[in-house]
C-alpha cells in the first residue's frame, strides 16, 4: 500500500507538495468535515433527507479530486460530497438535492461532474463512455469515477472495467475501500486478496494506497490522471480507509462493526495527520484552526440558506424534466394535475 | 391472535417458514446482520444461525440467481432485494431464468422461491427508494406477483409463496410496514394467491387498488361513502394471476370503476384492469372507467413528492366525476 | 426513391445518419465485422472506420451504459442489442440511468442516444430470441419507444429518433426485416415520434396494432373487408409518448375495436389501449372491445409458434365477434 | 498451458489413464462429431433449427464430462451438446429441443443437467446456487459450469465466481475459449494477459489447459472437482480451443476469421491427436475407426428418428408449462385457444 504521511504525521517519502499546498488540502478537508457534521445535524432536524456521511473519507475523496483538471468529467456516488466539492459542485447544490430537489443535480455549465449516482456501480460505466467519447472527440479531458468497495461486486463494475481496458480508454476507476457495504464487511465482499488486485484480471494496473494519507492519494490519482490523459489508457486505484460515521442516517453500525475497530481508525484520521505534520513544520496554530472552522462554517451555514431559499418545485418542472419538450401526453398530465 | 405491524407479520411469517421447514433459507443484502434495511428480517440471523439467513456482497443478479439453483437443488429460498428500483440488474435472471426453467425443462427443474422486495414511495425517500414498476413483473410468464397491504395478507401471502411450488414474486409496501396494525394469527396459514379481496361492499363505484395506495383508497372510500356513495373497495393482492372474474363481477355490480395505482400510468397494471373491464363488464359500465395514477414522470424526490403522488382528493375526484357525469 | 425491405431501409438510414453527423457512432455485438446478426449494419464499419462502429464484448448493460457516457459528453450513440430477449441485462441502465439522467439532472446532462432492438417471433428462432416485452419499456419515464411497421416508417422513425434529444428505443420487427418492400425515399427525412398511422381508414371496427403483427391485421382486415366489413387499421407505431387522441378518435368513428399484440396478455401494452378506450371513447363502443394477443405462456420454441402466435384468424373471429355481438 | 498430448500424439508425461480409457474417450469424441455434422445436415433439410456446431470442441467437453461424477450438476450452453451428452443427456432429447420442442429439456431423472444455456453468461450464477444447496445439504455434490471466451465479458459471470469464491462453494467454472463471441476475437474480448489470470481477482484458483487435449482436459477438470468436492471451494479451468465451424448455421466466417488460423488449428484437431497416439500404441486401425463411425452414426441415427417421431406438441403443455399447475387465468386462455 502507498502511502506518504503515517498517521502520526510523519513523513515517510519526500513530499511531492508544498506546505502551502498541503494547507490548502488540510482547509479542503476540514470544510468538507463541517460540510458533513452540518449535514448530519440538518437530517436530525428533518431539513434534509436521509444522508450518507463520509467522515474518515476526506483523505481520499480530497486528494483524489485536487489530482483533476477542472474539466475532466467525475462520476461518483452518494457518499461523495467531498469529492465531487472539491471538484466544482457547489454545496448549496448539495444541500439541495439532499432537501429532495432535482435541482440539485445540475452543476454549474462548465463543472462536468454528474449528480451523484445511487444505484450501486451503476455510473462506472457512465465514466467509461464519456472517456470514449472525449478519445474520439481527441480530446485530453478524462474521466475519473469513484465507488465504494461494495460496488466493486456488482456486474456492472465488471463490464466497466473490461469496457475500459478493451478500448483502452482515459479514465481512472477509484475504490473507497471504506471496509464496509452497510453491514457487510470487506473481507467478505470478496476473497481477492486486495481489492486492486482485481485490475490485472482486466488487463488493467492496479494499486492500492493509503486512502487516509490525503497527500498519498493526490500522488497516486495524479499519477493515474496523467497515464490516462497521456494515452497511456485506464487503470485502477483502492484507496484504503473507513467510514467513521454509520452507513446512513438510517443506519445503525453497532449491529455490524466493533468500537475497538472504529477506535483504532480514528487513530488514523485523514485530518489529524496533516494537523499533526503541519504542527511539525510550523504551519499549524489553534488560531489557524479556528479561523478554518469559522470560514467553513459560514460557508457551510451560507451554502444551507442559498439551498433552503429556492423556491418550491412546481409540478411543471417536474412534468417538464421528463424530456427536452413535454409530450402532448405529459401536457395532458400537467394539466390534470394543475387542476 | 396479536395485533401487529405489517412488518412484524412479515418477520413472524418468515419466522415460522424457517422454523417449520429446515429446506427454507434467507439470502440478501444485509438482511443477517442488521436484519435488513426495514428490518423485516430482524433476528433470524441470530436465531436460525448463519447457515439459514445469509448476507451477500452487493450484487442482485447474483442474489436472484443462485437462488434459482438452490431452488432447483431443493431448497425454498427467500431472496431480498432492498428496493423495487435495486431489482433491475436481476430482471434479466428472474425473466430469462427464475420464469422460463420449469417451460425450459418441461417441468423437470423446478423453482420453489420467493422474491420479496420493498416498493412505492411517499417517505421522502431518495431517487430509486420509491419505485413501483410491477406490471414490468406482472408481465413476466410464470412469475406470480403478489402484493399485501395488510398485515394478515402480509403473512398469509409471505407463506403461500413458500409453500408455492412456482417462483413468487412478493411486493412489500413500505409505506404500511408500520403504518397499520391489526389482529393476525400467530399460527400457520396462507392467503390464497389469485383471489382479489373485497374490502368494502358497495352498490355504486368500485375503487380498484393494491399496495399502499389502499390507504388512500380507503381513505377516498370513506369520504365518498359520507357523501351517501356505496363504494366497494377492491384489493387485487394479486397481480399475476389475476382474478378477471372478480374484478368483472365488481363492476356488473357498481357499474363504475376506478383503478388507483403509484406508478405512472402509461403501461402501468392499471391498463389492464381496466382492459379486463372494457372486455367483460362494457354493457354493465355506467360511466367511463377513470385511472388515478402517478404521472408519466420519474417518481420524485421529496419536495416534489405530493406533486405526484395520487392523493384522496384525486381519487374522491375522479370517483365523483363519474358518478355524476 | 426505391424499393427497399424494412432491413435495407434502416441500413440506408443508419448510412445517412453517419454521413451527415460525425458525432454519430454505432456499437453493438458483432455490428461491425459482421454488419450485425441480421446485417442491418452491413458495411458500415468498411464505409466510415472502426472509430464509427463498435464492435463490442458480450455485455449489454456494459453497451447502454457506456452509450450513456457518450452521449452526455456529445456524441450520438446508436447501440444495438441483439435480441429484445438479451437487452434485460440493460433494463436497469435504461431505466435507471438513460431514461433518467435528464430528469436526475434537471436538464444539466442529456442523453440524446437510440437503442435498436430487433423483436418478435415467428421465425421458429432458439428460446429468449422471440421475445416483444414492449410494455416494459413504454412503461419507462423519459425513454421514448418506437416501433415501425413499413421500410418507410423504420427509416423515418430511426432518424427521428437520432435527431431526437432524448433517449429513443427502436424495436424492429425481425419477421418484417425482409417481408416487405416498398418505395423509400433515399434523401434525409424523419417520421414523426408521436401520432399513430392510420393505414387504412373505416367505419365499422378498427383494428390497432403494431411491429410484425401488423401483417396478420393487414391481412385479417382484407379477410373482413372482403366480408362487406368497413375496418380502419391502425399502426400504433409510437408506444410511448402514446397517441390517445388518435386512438380515441378512430373508435369514437366505428365503435368498435380489437387489439393486436404478440406479448403476452397480462400487463400487455394492450391493456394501455383498451384502457384508453374505457376511459375516453366509452360512450362510442358498440361492442366490448377485444384483445387478441399472445397467450400468458413463454414464447415457445418453433414447433409450438403456431400454438402461441396470434393468427390472422383469430383477429377475424374475435372482430366477427364483436361485429355481430 | 498445461498439455499431456501434443498435436502430433506425442505425449509429453506420463498419461494417468490406459489405453482402453483413452480409446474410450476417443470413441466418444467420434460419436460427438458424427452428432455435430448430422445435426449441421439436419439444419441445413431444415428439420431443426439454427444450431451451433461445437467442432474442434470435442476435446475439451468429453474430456470434462469425463471427470464428473453421474449426479453432479452441469449447466452449459447452446454449443455443449457433447459435455451434456457424456454427461448423461440423451442425444434424441438433444436433436428434440432443437427442433424446437420445449420437451427435449428435461433429462432422465437422476442426470443432473441442466437445459443448455441460451443467454450468455446466464447459467453460471445457477451453478454456483446448486452447489450452495449441496453445500448446505452436506452432499458432496459438486456443480460444474461450462461457458464461452466471451461469457466471461457480463456481469453475471462476475457475479457468479464472487459468489463461488465467497461462499467456498463446490463449483468449477470451465470456459472453452474457442477464440470468437460469434465474430469478435478473443484478443478483444479482454485485455487480461489470459482468461484464466481473471481467477485471481476472486481469490480462486485459474489454470489454462490445451483444450484440445481431451487427456489434458480430463486430469485438470479431474483435480478441481475433486478439489471442490473435498471442500477447497471453487476453480477455475480455461481450456484453450477452436471452433472449426461457423457459430451457428447462421453465421458466415468468412466475415471475421482467416483461413490460415482454421488451417492451423485443424493441424491441432482433438481427435487427430488422440488417433496418432493410439496408432502408435497400436491401439487403432482403420477397421476400428470405420466401426466407431457407423456404430456412432447408428446410435445417432436413432436418436434422430427417436426425437422426430414424439408427437406434435399440443397448445394444452405448452400452458401447462408456465407453473406447476395451470391457473385459471391459463385455463381460460386454453379455452380459447383451443376453439
Ligand atoms: C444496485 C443497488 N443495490 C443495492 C443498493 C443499496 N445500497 C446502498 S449503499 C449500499 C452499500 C454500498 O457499499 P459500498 O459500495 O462499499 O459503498 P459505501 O456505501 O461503503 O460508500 C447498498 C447495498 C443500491 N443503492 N443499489
Ligand atoms: C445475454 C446474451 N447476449 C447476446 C447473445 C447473442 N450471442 C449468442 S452466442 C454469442 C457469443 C458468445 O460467445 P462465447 O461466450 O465465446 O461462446 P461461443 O459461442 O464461442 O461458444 C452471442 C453474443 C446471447 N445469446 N445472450
Ligand atoms: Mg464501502
Ligand atoms: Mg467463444
Amino acid at each position: 500500500m502507498f502511502s506518504l504521511v503515517n498517521p502520526d504525521g510523519t513523513v515517510r517519502d519526500r513530499l511531492p507538495i508544498s506546505i502551502e499546498e498541503t494547507k490548502s488540502l488540510y482547509a479542503d478537508m476540514v470544510e468538507s468535515r463541517v460540510y458533513d457534521h452540518k449535514s448530519m445535524a440538518l437530517q436530525r432536524q428533518g431539513r434534509i433527507a436521509t444522508y450518507a456521511p463520509f467522515e474518515g473519507q476526506e483523505g481520499a475523496q480530497i486528494g483524489a479530486a485536487a489530482a483533476l483538471r477542472s474539466d475532466d468529467w467525475v462520476a461518483g456516488t452518494y457518499r461523495d460530497a467531498a469529492l465531487m466539492w472539491k471538484a466544482g459542485y457547489p454545496w448549496d447544490l448539495m444541500v439541495l438535492g439532499r432537501t429532495g430537489d432535482e435541482r440539485g443535480g445540475a452543476p454549474p455549465e462548465g463543472v462536468n461532474v454528474l449528480p451523484a449516482c445511487l444505484t450501486v456501480g451503476g455510473h462506472m460505466i457512465h465514466a467509461v463512455g464519456l472517456a470514449w467519447a472525449e478519445k474520439l472527440k481527441g480530446s485530453d479531458r478524462i474521466a475519473f469515477t469513484s465507488f465504494g468497495d461494495g460496488a466493486t461486486s456488482e456486474g456492472d463494475f465488471h463490464e466497466a472495467m473490461n469496457f475500459a481496458a478493451v478500448y483502452e480508454l482515459p479514465v481512472v476507476f477509484f475504490c473507497q475501500n471504506n471496509q464496509f457495504a452497510i453491514s457487510y464487511p470487506r473481507s467478505e465482499q470478496t476473497r481477492s486478496q486486495s481489492i486492486a488486485a482485481k485490475a490485472e484480471g482486466y488487463g488493467m494496473p492496479g494499486v492500492q494506497v493509503d486512502g487516509n494519507d490525503v497527500i498519498g492519494v493526490l500522488t497516486t490519482v495524479t499519477e493515474a490522471v496523467a497515464g490516462a490523459r497521456e494515452g497511456e489508457g485506464p487503470s485502477f486505484i483502492e484507496a484504503i480507509t473507513y467510514r467513521m460515521g454509520p452507513h446512513t442516517t438510517a443506519d445503525d453500525p453497532d449491529r455490524y462493526r466493533d468500537d475497538t475497530d472504529a477506535e483504532d481508525w480514528a487513530a488514523k484520521d485523514p485530518l489529524l495527520r496533516v494537523r499533526l505534520l503541519l504542527e511539525k513544520a510550523g504551519g499549524w496554530s489553534p488560531e489557524w484552526q479556528a479561523e478554518l472552522e469559522s470560514t467553513a462554517g459560514e460557508r457551510i451555514e451560507e451554502a444551507v440558506a442559498t439551498a433552503e431559499a429556492v423556491a418550491e418545485p412546481t409540478v411543471g418542472e417536474m412534468i417538464g424534466r421528463v424530456f427536452a419538450q413535454p409530450t402532448d401526453a405529459l401536457l395532458a398530465q400537467l394539466a390534470e394535475a394543475e387542476e | 391472535m396479536s395485533v401487529v405491524t405489517l412488518a412484524q407479520a412479515l418477520n413472524g411469517g418468515l419466522d415460522l417458514a424457517l422454523e417449520k421447514d429446515p429446506n427454507v433459507v434467507l439470502l440478501g443484502e444485509d438482511i443477517g446482520r442488521t436484519g435488513g434495511v426495514f428490518r423485516i428480517t430482524d433476528g433470524l440471523r441470530e436465531k436460525y444461525g448463519e447457515d439459514r439467513v445469509f448476507d451477500t456482497p452487493v450484487a442482485e443478479s447474483g442474489i436472484v440467481g443462485a437462488a434459482l439453483g438452490m431452488a432447483i437443488a431443493g431448497l425454498k429460498p427467500v431472496a431480498e432485494i432492498q428496493f423495487l428500483g435495486f431489482s433491475y440488474p436481476a430482471y434479466d435472471q428472474i425473466i430469462n431464468h427464475v420464469a422460463r426453467m420449469r417451460n425450459r425443462s418441461a417441468h423437470r427443474f423446478t423453482v420453489p422461491m420467493v422474491i420479496r422486495i420493498p416498493f412505492g414511495g411517499g417517505i421522502g425517500a431518495a431517487e430509486h427508494h420509491s419505485e413501483s414498476t410491477e406490471s414490468i413483473y406482472a408481465h413476466v410468464p410464470g412469475l406470480k406477483v403478489v402484493v399485501p397491504s395488510t398485515p394478515a395478507d402480509a403473512k398469509g401471502l409471505l407463506l403461500a409463496a413458500i409453500e408455492d411450488p412456482d417462483p413468487v414474486l412478493l411486493l412489500e409496501p413500505i409505506r404500511l410496514y408500520r403504518a397499520v396494525k391489526e389482529e393476525v394469527d400467530e399460527g400457520d396459514y396462507t392467503t390464497p394467491i389469485g383471489p382479489i379481496r373485497v374490502e368494502r361492499s358497495g352498490d355504486d363505484i368500485t375503487l380498484f387498488s393494491w399496495g399502499a395506495m389502499m390507504k388512500e383508497t380507503r381513505a377516498a372510500a370513506a369520504v365518498l361513502e359520507d357523501d351517501g356513495v356505496s363504494v366497494e373497495v377492491i384489493d387485487i393482492r394479486t397481480l399475476s394471476p389475476l382474478d378477471r372474474d372478480g374484478i368483472a363481477a365488481s363492476v356488473e355490480k357498481t357499474g363504475r370503476a376506478v383503478i388507483i395505482h403509484e406508478a405512472p400510468l402509461t403501461a402501468g397494471f392499471g391498463g389492464e384492469i381496466a382492459a379486463v373491464l372494457a372486455e367483460r363488464a362494457l354493457y354493465s359500465l355506467k360511466a367511463p372507467v377513470r385511472r388515478v395514477t402517478g404521472w408519466d414522470t420519474v417518481f420524485p424526490l421529496k419536495r416534489s413528492e405530493s406533486h405526484y403522488l395520487p392523493g384522496v382528493d384525486r381519487i374522491v375526484h375522479a370517483a365523483r366525476d363519474i358518478l355524476e357525469g
